[in-house]
């Protein structure tokens, strides 16, 4: 932030008026944001299709530029020069505005992330709040999609993705709530800091190396929370195998099957966008966010800029990480049934929830609360903060491994099941 | 410039808030409302009440509109246009409203308001917090048992009842092969 | 409930334990990644590889045709004299179900009495189904189905294609498919012979072999068809032109003595006047499909001048 | 600069009130159940409009302003799915959610 006032200072006059100054601020902060967005997309695609091509046998596009690193400029390109074709029936601006409202809460998202030590466009005291309510409004665009087409399979698309966009937001922000309890605070710029020192103890041993790997996800709280984040992220974004409004196959494109041309091209972006933002928002929040191994040192040794840098890297790498991931697993699973995703959810993904936030109030507990608040019932106080962190550690992971083997016992399927059929 | 946002966000507040009321498609006027709901989280941001402008949007825009764009597209068979407003007195309707609006406002206006001088304290989120789990921890609890009666509610009002539901051919099939079954069981 | 196997009774199996509590993903991951790695590696080339790279560049690499791979017909012609294995039997014409072969016989220009040999032969290659049903039924192994499938063209005249476009060097088939035309080539050639002891001057011989033939690529083999020097209208040349006949015949030989036909050369654009037959009179089907290849001669120039 | 230095409160409570008739005059007139409770939501909405003002011109440091904010905006959600449910299940009884159309109990 200081940095970025230094520049716009250079930019304009000395006596430019306050509001000036700030405005400018913004639009650069917004302006970098939204290009290293888009670039990320292109990338993101490009990325995707070469090693989705390479899982199934093929090579994916390796024409324009060198190994098709262009390809999706060539498909800007074309988009651009298609037909916008707006359905007669259709409500006119209902239908222009559906992929303005999915993208923009899509974009809004990226001010709140903090990408590198130092580097938050904008720290908002409820990030996690805000990331989930903002996340929620572009089901809006997509329900506006599917009604000011007037066509059945866009209208069945956009239930469909509503109906899981809800499912899968629920679990999600508990997932969040746990981590929320771990810190203490809902601000997405203060919780890579809590990450920092060694796996599991964080900082708390005195003398260990500050070596940025303190991450959540080391914890069993983190862990299992990570994995659900994880999980609903992939429903969030639509991906494989929580496609199900897409499903080209089934219901041809659901929400965006009278889109054509630019519109369309923005539901794509909408969607590899937001597919970044929560790869970078798990990584910020479960995986340490630019934590890593040399910003600590760096930092120490007067080198901020470096540090920076360093961190920028580690979050990107770790996000890119995530986004192969999604990628993989795209390549290696099925599309799921609606009942199938929606038993998932409910089932499955908001029980371990719930669990984990029970274990994270308790890893609280153990670790920070004293011998008082407990009522002098856990003499917890002779500890010493690694020690406690340990006993916390055993405590929650005995409890979220428990609920995770008994929510899959409680919901195995028969293993036979008669079917009965007519002579 | 805080005055010229404030007049910008203040002018959509009414303007999509008229939309509402005198679309005469029902849709239209739900996303005019998503619209207004907006605007008023943009307010409370600009109130500096953070929480509460996100809890808006995350209520109002991500989980409100939503269930009422739902409940419009589960009753919109038979009517798309509501009969119009127009075609009733609503002029008795306007003037009580004028008359109603121009009493508060002068009421506003007569009021002298003890405005404050005091800080805005930094950090505002985790007060919220702790005011609700100590001073409202009973109101707060109470939010939560409504919010799941209404859930309970909702839910048992709006689920069709089976019998009374047309039957589809799946039942038919269903119930042929239920009735054959019996008969087989009959006859050893 | 499996306890009682009752007749009527299926017990369907839900799958093997391990797929279940996300086992399944993970082993589904494992073998996406092996792909991943194997697809770096070598090409997949043996029947018997699973994974690896198969994808084949296409305008720059081509996976050769199996032997017996057919697109669209071919009419042979003899490498050495010029002559087309072709009688008109119309036994083609009779058999294709889409009916896109027209032929007209050849007649002695002297005696006016019809010879085994074509006059004209007009194949719509766009309704053109690749049966290969023609080339099955060919008593004289005449009509061959050639591979070159890229055929592309802006409008669809091109696409009718006639005897100076269909033309193909007999060497060029047994470069194709060298099995199957060493089980034909005796009894095709036999046959041949026959047919050009009823045949006189360049009657049955392929317009082209008149001329110098510059090796072009085969795949545009419809383009390369133009008759570029031969008159406008489909005016009959008068066929008591001995001495223009006499020397294309020379030509021709000489040409096949210099250079051995490259295999896959295509029949060129025939460089001078050839000798096209007097039209009987009254043969309102060859009256058509003259002004047909007229047609198609006079749009290929005009596209060739552009 | 914050805004209780750059907007009277007035401007804000006047705001409130306008959206409040708004909100009023769209029960009074909208004839669909789902229209009626559009009116609703934009009378809670003026009710937090004003309760989020006078915390914050009156009394910054009292916590009770936001927390009522917090609580109306749960009652409307609650309210919103309750009245939606019997919008649905007035719907499929009757096929209108017209409320003129509703006159059973009248004589």
């Amino acid at each position: 932030m200081n940095r970025t006032i230094v520049i716009s200072q250079i930019l304009v006059i000395e006596q430019a008026p306050g509001w000036l100054v700030a405005a400018l601020n913004h639009a650069i902060i917004a302006g970098v944001l939204l290009i290293g967005g888009a670039i990320t997309m292109m990338l993101q695609v490009w990325v995707e299709r070469r090693l989705i091509a390479r899982m199934q046998d093929r090579l994916g596009p390796n024409r324009v530029g060198p190994e098709g690193i262009l390809q999706s400029i060539a498909d800007g390109i074309k988009m651009f020069t298609k037909e916008d074709i707006i359905p007669r029936a259709a409500d006119r601006w209902v239908h222009l505005l559906a992929p303005i409202v999915a993208l923009a809460p899509i974009a809004m998202m990226l001010a709140v992330l903090p990408w590198g030590r130092g580097l938050v466009a904008v720290d908002l005291e409820v990030g996690v709040l805000y990331i989930a309510a903002v996340s929620s409004i572009s089901g809006v665009g997509l329900m506006m999609a599917g009604w000011g087409s007037r066509n059945t399979f866009a209208l069945l698309g956009a239930m469909r993705s509503i109906a899981q966009l809800i499912a899968y937001e629920i679990p999600l922000i508990i997932a969040l709530l746990g981590i929320v309890l771990l810190t203490g605070g809902m601000s997405l710029a203060r919780m890579p800091e809590l990450q920092a020192g060694i796996p599991l103890f964080g900082s708390s041993i005195p003398g260990a190396p500050d070596l940025g790997l303190g991450w959540f996800i080391f914890t069993p709280v983190g862990l299992l929370g990570g994995i659900i984040f994880f999980i609903c992220a992939l429903a969030e974004g639509e991906r494989t195998p929580f496609d199900i409004p897409e499903a080209d196959s089934e219901i041809v494109a659901g929400y965006m099957t009278e889109y054509s041309g630019m519109k369309f091209a923005v539901f794509y972006i909408a969607q590899y966008l937001l597919n970044f933002a929560l790869a970078v928002l798990s990584a910020v929040v479960f995986l340490g966010g630019w934590q890593g191994p040399g910003v600590a040192w760096l930092a120490d040794a007067g080198l901020g800029a470096a540090a920076s840098l360093l961190s920028l890297l580690w979050l990107l790498l770790k996000a890119w990480g995530l986004f192969m991931l999604m990628v993989v697993i795209r390549a290696a699973v099925p599309r799921l049934r609606v009942d199938q995703l929606m038993s998932f959810a409910w089932k499955y993904l908001l029980p371990l929830a719930l669990v984990n936030v029970a274990s994270a109030a308790l890893w609280v507990g153990l670790t920070e609360w004293s011998s008082i608040e407990w009522g002098n019932l856990l003499p917890v106080d002779g500890l010493a903060p690694w020690q406690r962190i340990g006993v916390a550690a055993l405590v929650t992971a005995v409890i979220n491994l428990g609920a995770t083997r008994w929510v899959l016992r409680i919901n195995r399927a028969p293993a036979a099941a008669p079917v009965v059929v007519p002579a | 410039m805080v005055t010229v946002i404030f007049i910008a966000i203040a002018s959509l507040i009414i303007a999509s808030a008229v939309l509402v009321v005198i679309s005469r498609e029902i849709v239209r006027a739900a996303l005019w409302l998503i619209a207004t709901f907006f605007a008023v989280g943009a307010l409370y941001l600009l109130l500096e009440a953070e929480f509460i402008g996100v809890a808006q949007v995350l209520v109002y825009v991500g989980a409100v509109s939503i269930l009422i764009l739902f409940a419009i597209m589960l009753t919109r068979q038979h009517e798309r246009h509501e009969p119009a407003w127009r075609a009733g007195p609503w002029w008795i309707a306007l003037a009580g409203v004028i008359g109603l609006a121009a009493v508060l406002i002068t009421t506003i206006g007569a009021v002298p308001w003890r405005l404050t001088d005091d800080d805005l304290p930094v950090s505002r989120a985790p007060q919220l917090g702790t005011a609700l789990m100590r001073e409202y921890l009973l109101p707060f609890q109470l939010a939560a048992i409504v919010l799941l009666v209404a859930l309970i509610g909702a839910v048992v009002i709006a689920m069709e009842e089976r019998r009374r539901r047309t039957p589809t051919l799946a039942d038919d099939i269903a119930a042929q092969r239920g009735a054959a079954d019996r008969a087989e069981d009959g006859t050893p | 409930m499996s306890s009682e196997q009752q007749p009527g009774v299926i017990v369907v199996d839900r799958g093997h334990p391990a797929t279940r509590d996300g086992r399944g993903l993970v082993r589904g991951i494992g073998v996406v990644l092996r792909h991943l790695r194997d697809a770096f590696g070598p090409r997949l080339e043996r029947p018997e590889q699973t994974s690896g790279v198969f994808t084949v560049q296409y305008p720059e690499e081509r996976t050769p045709l199996p032997e017996a791979s057919r697109n669209l017909p071919i009419l042979l012609f003899d490498d050495d004299s010029g002559h087309e294995l072709c009688t008109s039997c119309y036994q083609c014409e009779r058999i294709c179900p889409p009916q896109v072969i027209h032929i007209t016989q050849a007649r002695d220009p002297a005696s006016g009495k019809a010879v085994p040999a074509i006059d004209e032969f007009i194949l719509e290659y766009d309704a053109c189904m690749s049966c290969g049903l023609c080339a099955e039924v060919c008593p004289f192994d005449a009509i061959k189905m050639d591979h070159a499938f890229e055929l592309s063209t802006a409008t669809r005249d091109p696409l009718t294609v006639d005897r100076v476009g269909l033309a193909r060097p007999v060497s060029y088939y047994a470069q194709l498919a060298p099995q199957a035309w060493a089980e034909a080539r005796d009894g095709a050639m036999k046959k041949l012979q026959g047919s050009r002891r009823r045949r006189t001057g360049t009657v049955g011989m392929t317009p082209a072999r008149a001329a110098p033939a510059p090796a072009d690529a085969p795949a545009a083999p419809i383009a390369d068809a133009a008759p570029a020097g031969e008159p406008a209208g489909g005016e009959p040349v008068p066929a008591s032109d001995a001495k223009a006949a006499r020397l294309a015949a020379i030509r021709a030989r000489n040409a096949a003595a210099t250079d051995a036909p490259a295999p896959d050369a295509a029949p060129a654009p025939a460089g001078e006047p050839v000798g096209g037959e007097p039209m009987p009179a009254g043969d309102a089907k060859a009256a058509r499909l003259a002004a047909i290849r007229a047609r198609n001669a006079a749009r290929q120039r005009e596209g060739g001048d552009a | 600069m914050s805004m209780i230095d750059a907007v009277p409160l007035s401007w804000v409570l006047t705001l409130a009130a306008i959206l409040f008739c708004i909100g009023l005059f769209g029960v009074i007139v909208r004839r669909s159940l789902i229209g009626v409770l559009f009116g609703v939501e934009l009378m809670l909405n003026a009710v937090n409009i004003n309760l989020i003002a006078f915390w914050r011109y009156l009394e910054p440091n009292l916590v009770a302003g936001q927390v009522f904010a917090l609580f109306i905006i749960t009652i409307a959600a609650a309210e919103a799915a309750v009245g939606l449910a019997m919008v649905i299940a007035v719907y499929r009884t009757r096929r209108t959610i017209v409320a003129d159309d509703m006159r059973n109990l009248q004589g």
